[in-house]
């Protein structure tokens, strides 16, 4: 997942040649309409809290308080805060490494998840998992994951148990766009179009799988032709813009709750930082960051609350967002470390 | 639970065992379900599963494509959400196509959430070499799944273990790999009366001063042949592990600690097997018990032969086991 | 792959449920023009000869002398002869549990391939091997394979090695329909249209996995339009008509012998006979079988030869082809059992 | 093979060592293709590949997508068909998306085809724990694949071997497991100058008379910085064995018949893992050397927890090897 920075030589000074580019950024505001306006807060509010947490991580991971691979995903705000307002409580969704955004916005606490990055008792997986196996059962969120592709089956398998129950509940899976190659993908993607489950594939295609920039690359067909090739809906979305994002998801969450089977949706977006925390990303141009960061999903919303005259409220929640981050952080690293002696627990149930 | 009504006059055969467990346990809890390649309709490779399709259904009964990982992963994010999936992997040698969902996801998933989450899974396999299936078909791989935390491993070798452990895996709330072995699958075995012993319980199976075999699954039956047959009348104490993971060692060390002598007998491959394990136990707690080394005796370290003679020189049969105890004994 | 019927009950008398029918079979006559003649007595011979040793298996599996699990591809006779005619020396396969044809029509010789079922010494893989992994490195046959789907990836990395080479080569990786759901299809596709090598995956329809038929039990798309999907050529042909296998893949692998990467083929074929020896088909209906049976592929080629008056040779062909798997099993039958002393030889090299 | 070229002052660091041998064999042997994911353009997740796309080109150094088990397969593949692949699987924690490759397929190919075919072929990777990866990122493995019959294991320790035992690799005609340590490539380490050792021979790191160690890997270094910090001067011989395939247990029971004490020292979890093979062999073959228990000092039965208070509590480290040196002398 990235270097080991402390004994080998990182890849940040990798003198790795240009690559193709990536596609240019959308750039318009959120499209919101004036009625929409307390709902954009609340989504703005969220991809706030979001980034807050992201740029804490980026901080402490350079403090040394967080003890693995750490990656973030700022940028990619929009995906996780459109995506999950169109969850409710009992759906399930699955993350990636990068999986911070999905579990805030599903509703996961700032403070144990902080915990947990920093290997706290109080984190959400009692310090056992760390960042890439963030995870909380009781809201639904079955766990990032260390494994390219790994958690696309498993969400599958949360729809068919959430069919089998009866309450209308979907699954989730949240993955990047490099994952479509894996074995995984295909054979979850399979098996939900054989048993039409309530699943939706939410791809992020941020255009890099670590190094790699993912278009042009592998050749093949495009990531929606790819997924409607299986037999289900598949759509593309500005990742970017919060409200495209979650009207997308919401009539694709709809049909799967009305027993309609699987869809897939592409969510463009775009990895501002490195593929992990330290890594100097040489692989990219720094002028596509600068291109990129003028459709910051954040800024886009800012841009739809200023016609509507809120962005003092916008700035509010910013502050507010910093305010929770800071003192979870705070918190976080006022928390005792687990006992040693409870190493061995929960190895069996 | 051998209740009046299943202790006829004829034990079960193992499969029949299985096959009421699988019933019995799917009888008791609507969440459990199974899911494979052909187990729905077709019965199963080697029939386990037939009727169970007919009785419970197709959600509940659920073939799948060739595609084990994805069945596997699906099984485990059943499992969290409320199912309690029997996956089946036709071969245990297929569990190279679909390793990550058991040892990366299941295997990890309670530890990793610090007990946030449950995932009561059974991985259903058999295994059973010496009828030339090939390399890719006849290899015994407990001692990979054994290695792995998280992991409970189960090797019934008889009718009533095939039933009592097939429950116990079900009724587990962590993951469990519960080896069949084919060439069993036929068979009727004795002590169908017998009562339950839980997972992590040895048995002895035949009692002994001179010397303990330890041992599971096809090779316990090995084992007592190669007993029967024996001159001299040594007198041989013959463990069945019955689970790999959890380990009896206490059994095994009381034993040894009465006979001073030692083989550790298994079907799998013995270069860095799972009788590695056992060996280490006892030459690590028990040494001073011992009057002579203790010895494995597992297959050559080769692929499975096809050709017969190959295969029967490959693999331990009674005859071989018959010799190693000769050798412990006379050392 | 099957029961092991000696000592457990076999699946042949399940009581399988009525399952949806396959489709039709096609039944022309092959389409042969005059000048054909010659080419298509050819083919007919190689069918003839994969027929042949087939109906040798089936009875030598009853008799014992054939130890471990056999699947024969009697009805398919057509996929492995046309599709070998369109290769030449140096081009490699790779091909599955059901690979006698592949291997016969690649140019393996009967009495080694016998006496390797047989378990043989002088067998293709000195007994070692057995029906599931016939090989013969000499003639570019890399492998039989236990595992569905593992020839796959084998014949994209051979098609790299030939391109390597540069002298030309290709590779074909026969597979059943059953292994497009396992992710060594995917990985395997997706390589090869990354890499852009020479290799042809040719899919023989049969219409059953095991006792499961392919059609209407796993939804998702036709044969073609997946493997269409991945962005390469990907045709459809009647696999029981041998010239039209032919011409198809001489054209798919001229294309890839000239540098244009990877293609598809579906071959719509039936398997005759049960998934292995001893298999009673419970879970099919008769009387599709006999309609299958109209489609034959040697009766086609009968048919087409008949009106070019060339049956007699045709019924020559029959009869040295008889007479050739009678004396290889002979030959095979009388040859020696390996040495078990030998047994460790070959592990490493 | 230490030419004065390459002995210089400063020994190279290891990740440098491991880097110069896949150059220098690929300017050997035109037939050295390298795959694997991000290896290409990125020069690998550690960097060990770095450079060798822009001297040798995108035909033999190969980026890949995300699908190992495909890459592997390639692997294989390429391998029968003269190629000498070095396939990357990025940590052997992935071994479970790509093992049927590895296992069925190029393990056993040689041999199911009665020696018909070559499959010279090295599964690059690295393992190395202790550093929060968390579960899924710090397992070793290597007695899962030394247990399968038909693959080579190679673990070196330090520069020498890493640049030796990646030679050996890529030169031998049959599959090779090589698994680096990460915590090791930044690490410079004396004995640059040794001659190289073949695979299949141990190195006794340091001399002693009253216990014998065995280790490998990272284990090395950290039972050597035990016994330079422990009291009261006990004469401990060091072996690194530098390949568990071939295994050399010669050099071993030697050592063991000086000593008469044993401990083995594994950074992979204890229970089934590789140090029962060891144990093993001494107890099959030299009981009567010893005077005292063989003991196994490994990682806990845990999954490896990311926190690094339970980590440390998991995982072996120079001061439990103290310990356990202790304890075996103290028997
Ligand atoms: C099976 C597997 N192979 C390789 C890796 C190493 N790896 C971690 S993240 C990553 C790239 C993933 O790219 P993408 O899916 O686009 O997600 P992103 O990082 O862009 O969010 C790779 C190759 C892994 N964790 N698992
Ligand atoms: C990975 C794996 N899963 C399951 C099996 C068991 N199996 C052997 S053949 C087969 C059906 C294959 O069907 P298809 O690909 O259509 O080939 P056919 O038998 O029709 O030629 C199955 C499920 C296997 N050998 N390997
Ligand atoms: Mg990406
Ligand atoms: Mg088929």
């Amino acid at each position: 997942m990235g270097a080991d920075s402390s004994e080998g030589p990182a890849v940040a000074d990798a003198g790795a040649p240009s690559r193709p580019g990536v596609v240019d950024p959308p750039g318009a505001p959120v499209h919101a309409r004036p009625g929409d306006l307390e709902r954009l807060l609340g989504r703005y509010g969220t991809m706030a809290r979001i980034r807050a947490f992201e740029e804490a991580v980026g901080r402490r991971f350079r403090d040394g308080d967080i003890h693995g691979f750490v990656h973030t995903s700022i940028g990619q705000e929009a995906a996780a805060t459109g995506a999950c307002a169109a969850l409710r409580d009992g759906d399930y969704l699955t993350t990636t490494h990068r999986g911070h955004g999905h579990c805030l916005a599903k509703g996961a606490d700032a403070t144990a998840m902080m915990a947990e990055l920093f290997g706290r008792e109080t984190g959400t997986c009692r310090g056992r998992g760390g960042s890439m196996h963030l995870a909380q059962a009781d809201l639904g969120i079955l766990g990032a994951n260390g494994i390219v592709g790994a958690g696309i089956p498993i969400a599958v398998g949360a729809a068919l148990a959430a069919r089998s129950a009866g309450a209308g509940a979907v699954a989730v899976a949240f993955f990047g766009e490099g994952a479509v190659h894996s074995g995984a993908f295909h054979e979850g993607i399979g098996l939900s179009v054989a048993w039409q489950v309530p699943v939706i594939f939410a791809c992020e295609n941020n255009h890099y799988a670590e190094f790699t920039p993912s278009e042009g690359s592998w050749n093949g067909p495009s990531l929606v032709d790819r997924a409607a090739s299986y037999g289900m809906t598949a759509i593309s979305v500005d990742g970017n813009d919060v409200f495209a994002v979650e009207d997308a998801m919401s009539e694709l969450v709809a049909a799967a709750r009305a027993g309609e089977g699987p869809a897939f949706v592409e969510l463009r977006t775009y990895r501002m930082g490195g593929h992990y925390e330290g890594d100097a990303t040489p692989y990219r141009a720094d002028d596509e960051v600068e291109r990129w960061r003028s459709a910051d999903p954040l800024a886009r919303a800012r841009a739809a609350l200023e016609p509507l005259g809120a962005l003092d409220r916008a700035d509010a929640l910013d502050a507010a967002a910093a305010a929770e981050i800071e003192a979870a952080v705070d918190e976080a690293l006022a928390a005792p470390y687990p006992d040693p002696a409870s190493v061995l627990e929960n190895i069996r149930a | 639970m051998p209740d009046p009504s299943t202790a006829e006059a004829a034990p079960p055969r193992y499969i029949e065992a299985l096959n009421r467990a699988l019933t019995d346990a799917m009888e008791a809890d609507g969440a459990v379900t199974l899911m494979g390649v052909d187990i729905g309709a077709g019965g199963g490779a080697y029939g386990v599963t037939r009727g169970l399709y007919e009785r419970f259904g197709a959600g509940r009964v659920l073939d799948t494509p060739i595609a084990e990982a994805g069945v596997l992963g699906a099984a485990v994010g059943a499992a969290m959400a409320g199912l309690r999936p029997v996956a089946e992997i036709m071969y245990v040698d297929f569990i190279t196509v679909c390793l990550d969902p058991i040892v990366n996801q299941a295997a990890k998933l309670r530890y990793m959430t610090g007990g946030g989450v449950r995932v009561p899974i059974v991985f259903r396999t058999q295994s059973g070499a010496g009828r030339s299936g090939g390399a890719q078909h006849s290899q015994s791989l407990e001692g990979l799944l054994a290695h792995i935390p998280g992991l409970d491993v189960y090797c019934p070798a008889d009718g009533r273990d095939a039933y009592d452990l097939t429950r116990a895996a079900i009724d587990a709330d962590h993951p469990v790999c519960l080896i069949e072995n084919r060439r069993l699958y036929g068979k009727r075995h004795p002590g169908w009366e017998r009562d339950p012993l839980p997972p992590g319980k040895a048995r002895v199976v035949r009692d002994g001063d001179d010397v303990t075999v330890v041992t599971w699954g096809r090779m316990v039956h090995e084992t007592l042949d190669a007993v029967a047959a024996m001159e001299g009348g040594a007198s041989v104490e013959v463990i069945d592990l019955r689970t790999l993971v959890p380990l009896d060692v206490e059994t095994v060390r009381a034993s040894v600690a009465r006979t001073g002598r030692c083989l550790v007998v298994h079907e799998a491959v013995e270069q860095f097997g799972p009788g590695g394990e056992i060996v280490a136990q006892i030459a690590e707690h028990a040494l001073f018990d011992l009057d002579g080394p203790v010895r494995r005796y597992g297959a050559l370290a080769s692929p499975v032969p096809y050709s017969p003679g190959l295969e029967a020189a490959m693999l331990p049969g009674s005859d071989g086991i018959a010799a190693a105890i000769t050798a412990v004994l006379e050392h």
